[in-house]
């Protein structure tokens, strides 16, 4: 049995190592990454990361060594026939100036720590974006994404959901709002997070460096559908964000077949028009996400489902299945209406 | 000055008042008893049963998400069962756990350890227990009716707010958080006032074991905090039965002001568990070194001020909502700024086994866990005070990670630790060392397994309390891992129950001092008498049982035929009192009733709070009326004459 | 050995108590249905075409049998009915039950009946004088949450199901807190 | 032959006033929750007073302009009330202390009847507050303040009508006779508190 108490300490030691060399090693990559930065605010954090990551290890592994030393004495008599210890006198002020130059050390790293946090949240604070044109505003609902991009020229403002399209290098404004109970909108390549709450306005900006997708997820508990309340920004050049802004500001494509005419005319006079806009035509309704362009995006249902034909068909007649508990009702379509349906819709680019 | 006694006239006279004794501090017996007896060591072991039973359920709900994650798009439960399941896994753990258990230890050894016959208020005792009953058996009834809360242990406005919680899933959160935070405040009230008022002679402030110290510290937290979340929690109940608007913006209400009120106790509340665990270390490692603890001064100093500090830190919950520069920067340093007297005691800890011959018995064992596990989560903690990286990983598996290292393995390791050290106290028999060598190991490794790669997953972008996550997220892995891990984590608690239940049954007998350690508590039988003490203890240092000298003064006098107790004053512990200590009673558990009729009926109609408040008005004349010391009168006017031993010695406290 | 027996004993006692008090909370067992939260679309158990457009007919035949309205024993239906009144922009002409360009809805006044079947079919097959149909607009599973919402608003549920305030101006006394109305029929049109 | 000092205590007391009786620690710890109770109220009223232009909120009337300050008159009397009856409650401490039961009886009565007094003029109050605790935000939190009030004036004066009981009916013993001591300190905590209240409620809103 002593020989597994020798052994405590080491094995603790060892352990906890491991684990924290398995995480710095296995932790880059990702398109939903805190530690793998794609613009300036997370590349700040995640320095500091690195940082407080670093100096932090070496704290713990000394503290380790510290009680890994402390066992070196050891006696397995029953302890009520071990006399009560009096340490002499010196010994005791050794112990005195090492727990006070260890608080004092202590003391130090904090002060390195505020400073740094410090600093470092200035800088998120820095570099006000106003003077740039584009600013996007984010209503959270139960459970999707209500992006709207605000410009001078009311011509060129439209509104889309749980996908966001931003020029890379340049830094973008969000404000962000709560429809119904608090979300948190979190892109972790891009930036922290922040609540949209109900009767408030939040603000931050977002710049992203790289061109990609980086995929966000709704961080403040939220009910059914928090875990598949997601969203993508997609950085692209400029002159391609142009691109894509001047259609998303366009009026829906008129159906041209004849099996589109038809799905556009279930659209109408079934359940999608009770909730679902498509500008350009009588349906208005704000309640559910506005498909004008539905078709141009990557992902169905907030980021969760590809955008196929397929998923589509299976979201509109049973959405219950993937996302229960979300605000969309099941609909018994025939299946020649309902591959209409998808027909219209993904014509909708 | 000093009086001859013969021997054998003494021991015969010993052997008479203690059947006195017996006699007079005699327990109810059968199920009449179990709802009378005001017995605080009876008591604290219902509470530790009650709250470890709460464990258990815990844990299986923790089991149960873990197996849901365990795999990405699980079907194994659905989103309303899995959100039930964490919100009642939090609020167990957090109110009907780690709060009352902790509580309990106080209630079941500050007397002991202070030499004190029983707590100062052993009936509001009997009445806290039982509220904090009714209160769990609430929820669990509730939740196994399908009505249990879903808006997460903090129950977040708007989401838990009427308008988006129908149901009286959310007022069934609120009145049990009523229920359990009563008995918690009645509970500090009791250490308070035990710990204060009735030290044995002797035992002046700076002599307070550092167990009590830690006891008396966290009783004064849960006083000043506590009152905020049942302020949060009752204006939430009011919001959502008559349409009050505290939380609703358009009125002028505002969510945030429910977060505010919830952290101001929320955090407060981390150290309330975290605090007493602390008291449970020092003394396994005072009585494993065999030498007296390092830094008694500035370990005292350092609970008083993480007292202090851990009200000045509940906004760092808030920081994403988000809060100006200028108070950020505030609560970020103080949030660090705690690390200190954290850090203090750490030192003082390691400096006490430093270079002392050890003996590595299970709670030893647990100890050293907690160094391991209890550092790494104060590092992360560190991490979350830091504003800008809080925006990363807060409300991410992160903030899991690491708020479950700072309770499993500052709280739940040195309390395990506590179990195998008490153990034989409680019930006079050892637990298993090799037994409890594995516990540790299975503990500490599965523990481990499933939080560490917690870290990770907050990193990649996992955020908390969701039920399931899409496959092309990659954190399939590190959660399998964790699911692993909690098995492994589940047999160690397994290996505990077996371990207990043989002990009960076959453990070998301890002594009244099986660890030869120093405080009053191992000074007496184990299991200890109804009535603690023969005579009560006359305490000559800061180690009572190491320091005895053999011609300690006794203490004579005090009534054997009514429960007498001694009162003494704050400060230097001088005798002021004989103070008669109320008996069994029937009533607090009639007002214990009241008040849970009262607040289940409340769910309902407000007009119940009318109805119970007659209730209690009535239970609690006739608790009045029920005086102990009118029916002890009597029997104390011939008590007087019951010490044969002690010739009046006229000797002034002030002596000693 | 004795002592050990004897403390086995108290624990059994010590079960007594709970599982008494445990009996005693499962009186609330009704409860479990109040708080079911239904995803998939239940069997719908009444449907358009078994409705009458009212219940005013001469004295042929008894009443039908009134048929129950799942959603009225649902306190999340009921809600989600709220919901959808305001989202669905009944309010448009109902006013948030006070009646407008509509009658009002929260008064005992019932044009074409007040059970749940008849107000089914009010929406399902709308009603002279303004009251559009939604047939194939509103799913059967959200027409019985808005029946069950509607109701509500009389005071017709039971007021552990019926909802409570929502977050914004509070424009009358939540439904929870409005006390039953008795129904009364009557022919007089929506002015 | 053994020789041990004795501390012999059997001459001490069983009930001392003051600091002296646990009662004493219990019933100042109980008030200290309540007091930080009340802190954490106040706190939330000024809280939600920042989301108001106006405090109260004006009432939209097209009819008349209606003054949704809180009427004085009752909030005053209560005040004024509350504060005058501290007079016999101190009568009654000391008379306690002086183990005048005399005294104690009569000034006991006189108390009962104060605290009675308050609970009917807090019904008052309530009416004299413009909002109902489901207007707004406003009403909501004066109400939740006046109720907690009044929960403390009704448990104050069941315990004095307690008390009063028994000193009439049973005998004048020390236990009871520190009970008075300890109830007085609750009285003047509770007219205290009343009197922060009764500023905050009544004339934060008129100071603007």
């Amino acid at each position: 049995m002593s020989k597994t108490t020798r052994t405590i300490p080491r094995l603790i030691l060892t352990l906890v190592l491991a684990l924290c060399f398995a995480s710095c090693f296995s932790s880059c990559g990702g398109i939903q990454n805190a530690i793998n930065p794609a613009g300036p605010n997370a590349a700040n954090i995640s320095r500091l990361w690195w940082l407080m990551f670093i100096i932090c290890s070496i704290v713990f592994v000394l503290v380790m060594i510290a009680v890994l030393l402390s066992l070196s004495k050891r006696t397995t008599e029953a302890a009520d026939r071990v006399p009560v210890l009096e340490p002499s006198e010196e010994s005791e002020r050794r112990r005195r100036n090492v727990v006070v130059s260890a608080t004092t050390i202590t003391v130090i790293v904090l002060f390195v720590f505020l400073i740094a946090s410090y600093s470092s949240g200035r800088s998120l604070g820095l570099n006000d974006p106003t003077k740039n044109g584009l600013s996007i505003e984010v209503t959270g609902h139960q459970w999707w994404w209500e992006v709207r991009y605000q410009d001078v020229d009311a011509s060129n403002i439209f509104t889309t959901a749980n996908e966001i399209h931003i020029p890379v290098g340049v830094p973008v404004m969000f404000s962000l709002r709560g429809a119904d109970v608090i979300h948190s909108f979190w892109v972790p390549n891009l930036a922290g997070k922040k609540d949209l709450i109900p009767g408030k306005i939040n603000t931050m900006w977002i710049q992203a460096d790289k061109p990609g997708v980086y995929r966000g997820q709704c961080a403040e508990y939220c009910g059914f559908q928090h875990a598949k309340m997601a969203l993508w920004v997609v950085a692209e050049p400029q002159e391609q964000f142009n691109l894509w802004r001047q259609n998303q500001t366009q009026q829906a494509v008129a159906a041209a077949s004849d099996v589109q005419k038809r799905g556009q005319q279930i659209f109408f006079s079934t359940t999608c028009v009770m909730c679902h806009a498509i500008n350009g035509t009588p349906a208005g309704s704000n309640i559910g996400p506005n498909l004008t362009h539905v078709a141009s995006r990557h992902m169905l249902a907030a980021a969760t489902l590809v955008n196929t034909r397929e998923h589509m068909a299976q979201w509109i007649k049973d959405p219950q299945t993937f996302k229960p508990g979300n605000r969309m009702p099941q609909n018994n379509l025939s299946d020649a209406d309902l591959q209409a349906l998808v027909e219209y819709l993904q014509s909708l680019k | 000055m000093t009086v001859a006694v013969d021997d054998r006239e003494l021991a015969e006279a010993m052997r008479q008042e203690r059947e006195e004794l017996e006699k007079t501090w005699a327990r109810p017996r059968g199920l009449w008893g179990w709802f009378t007896d005001t017995d605080h060591k009876a008591i604290a072991k219902r509470y530790i049963f009650t709250a470890f039973v709460f464990f258990l359920l815990g844990g299986i709900e923790a089991a149960l998400m873990r197996i849901q994650l365990a795999f990405p798009e699980n079907h194994f439960l659905n989103p309303d069962r899995y959100n039930q399941i964490f919100t009642v896994h939090g609020t167990t753990m957090m109110f009907l756990f780690a709060v009352p258990i902790m509580t309990a230890f106080g209630i079941y050894f500050v007397p002991l350890m202070i030499g004190a016959r029983d707590v100062a208020f052993p009936r509001l005792n009997v009445y806290g227990y039982f509220v904090y009953l009714i209160g769990g058996l609430l929820l669990y009834a509730a939740f196994f009716l399908n009505t249990g809360p879903d808006a997460g242990w903090f129950a977040y406005v708007p989401l838990s707010g009427p308008a988006y919680s129908p149901g009286k899933r959310v007022d069934i959160w609120a009145q049990m958080i009523t229920f359990t935070e009563i008995s918690a405040l009645v509970g500090a009230v009791i250490v308070i006032g035990t710990a204060f008022k009735m030290r044995a002679p002797g035992m002046s402030i700076n002599r307070i074991p550092l167990f009590v110290w830690a006891q008396v510290v966290t009783a004064f937290m849960i006083i000043f905090a506590m009152p905020a979340v049942m302020l949060a929690s009752s204006f939430l109940a009011s919001d959502r039965l008559i349409d009050t608007h505290f939380f609703n913006p358009a009125e002028g209400g505002d969510a945030i002001l429910y977060q505010h009120l919830f952290w101001f106790f929320g955090h407060p509340e981390v150290y309330i568990i975290f605090i007493p665990a602390l008291g449970f270390i020092s003394p396994i490692i005072v009585t494993f070194a065999r030498r007296k603890i390092f830094g008694y001064v500035p370990l005292v100093l350092s609970l008083i001020s993480t007292g202090f500090i851990g009200f000045g830190l509940w906004v760092h919950h808030m920081f994403a909502t988000p809060i100006p520069q200028m108070g950020q920067s505030f609560f970020t340093a103080a949030s660090m700024m705690i690390a200190i007297p954290s850090g203090v005691q750490i030192f003082c800890w390691i400096a006490t086994l430093w270079g002392s011959r050890l003996d590595i018995k299970t709670p030893l064992l647990f100890v050293l866990g907690f160094f391991a596990i209890f550092v790494l989560g104060g590092l992360t903690g560190l991490m979350l005070a830091s504003v800008p990286l809080d925006l990363q990983i807060h409300d991410t598996f992160f903030v899991v990670a690491h708020l479950h290292y700072v309770l499993i393995g500052g709280s739940v390791f040195p309390l395990f630790g506590a179990f195998y050290y008490w153990f034989p106290k409680w019930t006079g028999r050892m637990l298993s060392e090799r037994a409890g060598h594995l516990n540790f190991w299975l503990m500490f490794v599965g523990f481990n397994l499933v939080f560490f790669p917690m870290h990770q997953l907050g990193l990649n972008g996992m955020p908390r309390r969701v039920y399931t996550y899409l496959p092309e997220t990659g954190w399939g892995t590190l959660n399998l891992i964790a699911s692993i891990g909690a098995f492994i984590l589940a047999a160690g608690v397994l290996v505990f129950i077996v371990n207990a239940i043989w002990a009960l049954r076959a453990g070998v007998v301890a002594g009244d001092n099986p660890w030869g350690a120093d405080s009053l508590e191992w000074s007496v039988a184990s299991p200890p008498p109804n009535y603690n003490f023969h005579n009560l203890p006359v305490v000559q240092g800061r180690y009572p049982i190491w320091e005895a000298t053999a011609d300690a003064p006794v203490l004579r006098g005090l009534s054997t035929k009514t429960r007498e107790t001694l009162v003494t004053s704050v400060m230097d512990a001088q005798p002021e009192l004989r103070f008669d200590i109320p008996g069994p009673s029937i009533w607090p558990f009639m007002v214990a009733l009241a008040t849970g009729v009262t607040f289940i009926a409340g769910i309902f109609t407000p007009w119940a709070f009318l109805v119970g408040a007659i209730l209690a008005g009535i239970t609690l004349t006739c608790w009045f009326f029920a005086d102990p010391n009118y029916e002890n009168k009597a029997a104390r006017d011939t008590g007087e004459k019951s010490h044969k031993v002690a010739p009046r010695a006229e000797l002034q406290p002030k002596e000693i | 050995m004795c002592e050990i027996a004897s403390r086995n004993l108290s624990t059994t006692r010590r079960y007594r108590a709970p599982f008494c008090l445990c009996v005693f909370l499962c009186l609330f067992v009704p409860s479990c249905k109040r708080e079911q939260r239904q995803f998939s679309t239940p069997p719908a158990n009444f449907k358009s075409y078994d409705v009458t457009m009212s219940d005013l007919r001469p004295g042929v035949g008894g009443l039908p049998q009134p048929v129950q309205n799942p959603a009225d024993q649902h306190a999340f239906d009921a809600n989600e009915g709220k919901r959808l009144f305001t989202q669905y922009n009944c309010s448009g002409c109902h006013f948030n039950g006070g009646g407008g360009i509509g009658p009002p809805l929260m008064d005992a006044k019932w044009i074409y009946g007040e059970r749940p079947e008849n107000i089914y079919s009010t929406i399902v097959e709308g009603r002279p004088n303004g009251m559009p149909s939604f047939r194939q607009k509103i799913p059967d599973s959200q027409v019985q949450q808005l029946v069950a919402y509607v109701r509500s608003m009389s005071g017709q549920l039971r007021k552990d199901v019926a909802p409570t305030r929502n977050d914004s101006m509070n424009a009358r006394r939540s439904e929870q807190r409005t006390e039953r109305k008795t129904p009364l029929q009557t022919t007089e049109p929506p002015q | 032959m053994s020789t041990r000092a004795v501390i012999d205590i059997s001459k001490l007391p069983s009930h001392e006033f003051d600091t002296y009786d646990p009662v004493w620690w219990g019933n100042n710890l109980l008030l200290a929750i309540e007091t930080s109770m009340f802190a954490i109220l106040i706190a939330t009223y000024f809280y939600l007073r920042q989301n108001f232009a106006l405090w109260p909120p004006p009432v939209a009337q097209l009819t008349a302009t209606l003054d949704p300050l809180p009427q004085l008159t009752y909030g005053t009397l209560n005040t004024l009330l509350l504060v005058l009856s501290c007079g016999p409650m101190i009568l009654t401490d000391m008379a306690a202390r002086r183990d005048n039961r005399g005294v104690c009886q009569i000034g006991l009565v006189i108390c009962v009847l104060c605290g009675l007094g308050a609970i009917v003029l807090r019904g008052f109050e309530f009416s004299a507050v413009y909002f109902r605790w489901d207007s707004n935000a406003y009403g909501s939190i004066v109400w939740f303040m006046l109720g907690m009030h009044m929960l403390h004036l009704l448990v104050l004066t069941t315990e004095s009508v307690l008390l009063t009981i028994w000193i009439f009916t049973r005998e004048f013993d020390m236990k009871h006779r520190v009970d008075i001591v300890t109830v007085g300190v609750y009285w003047y905590w509770v007219t205290a508190m009343w009197l922060l209240l009764y500023v905050i409620i009544y004339f934060v809103p008129r100071l603007g």
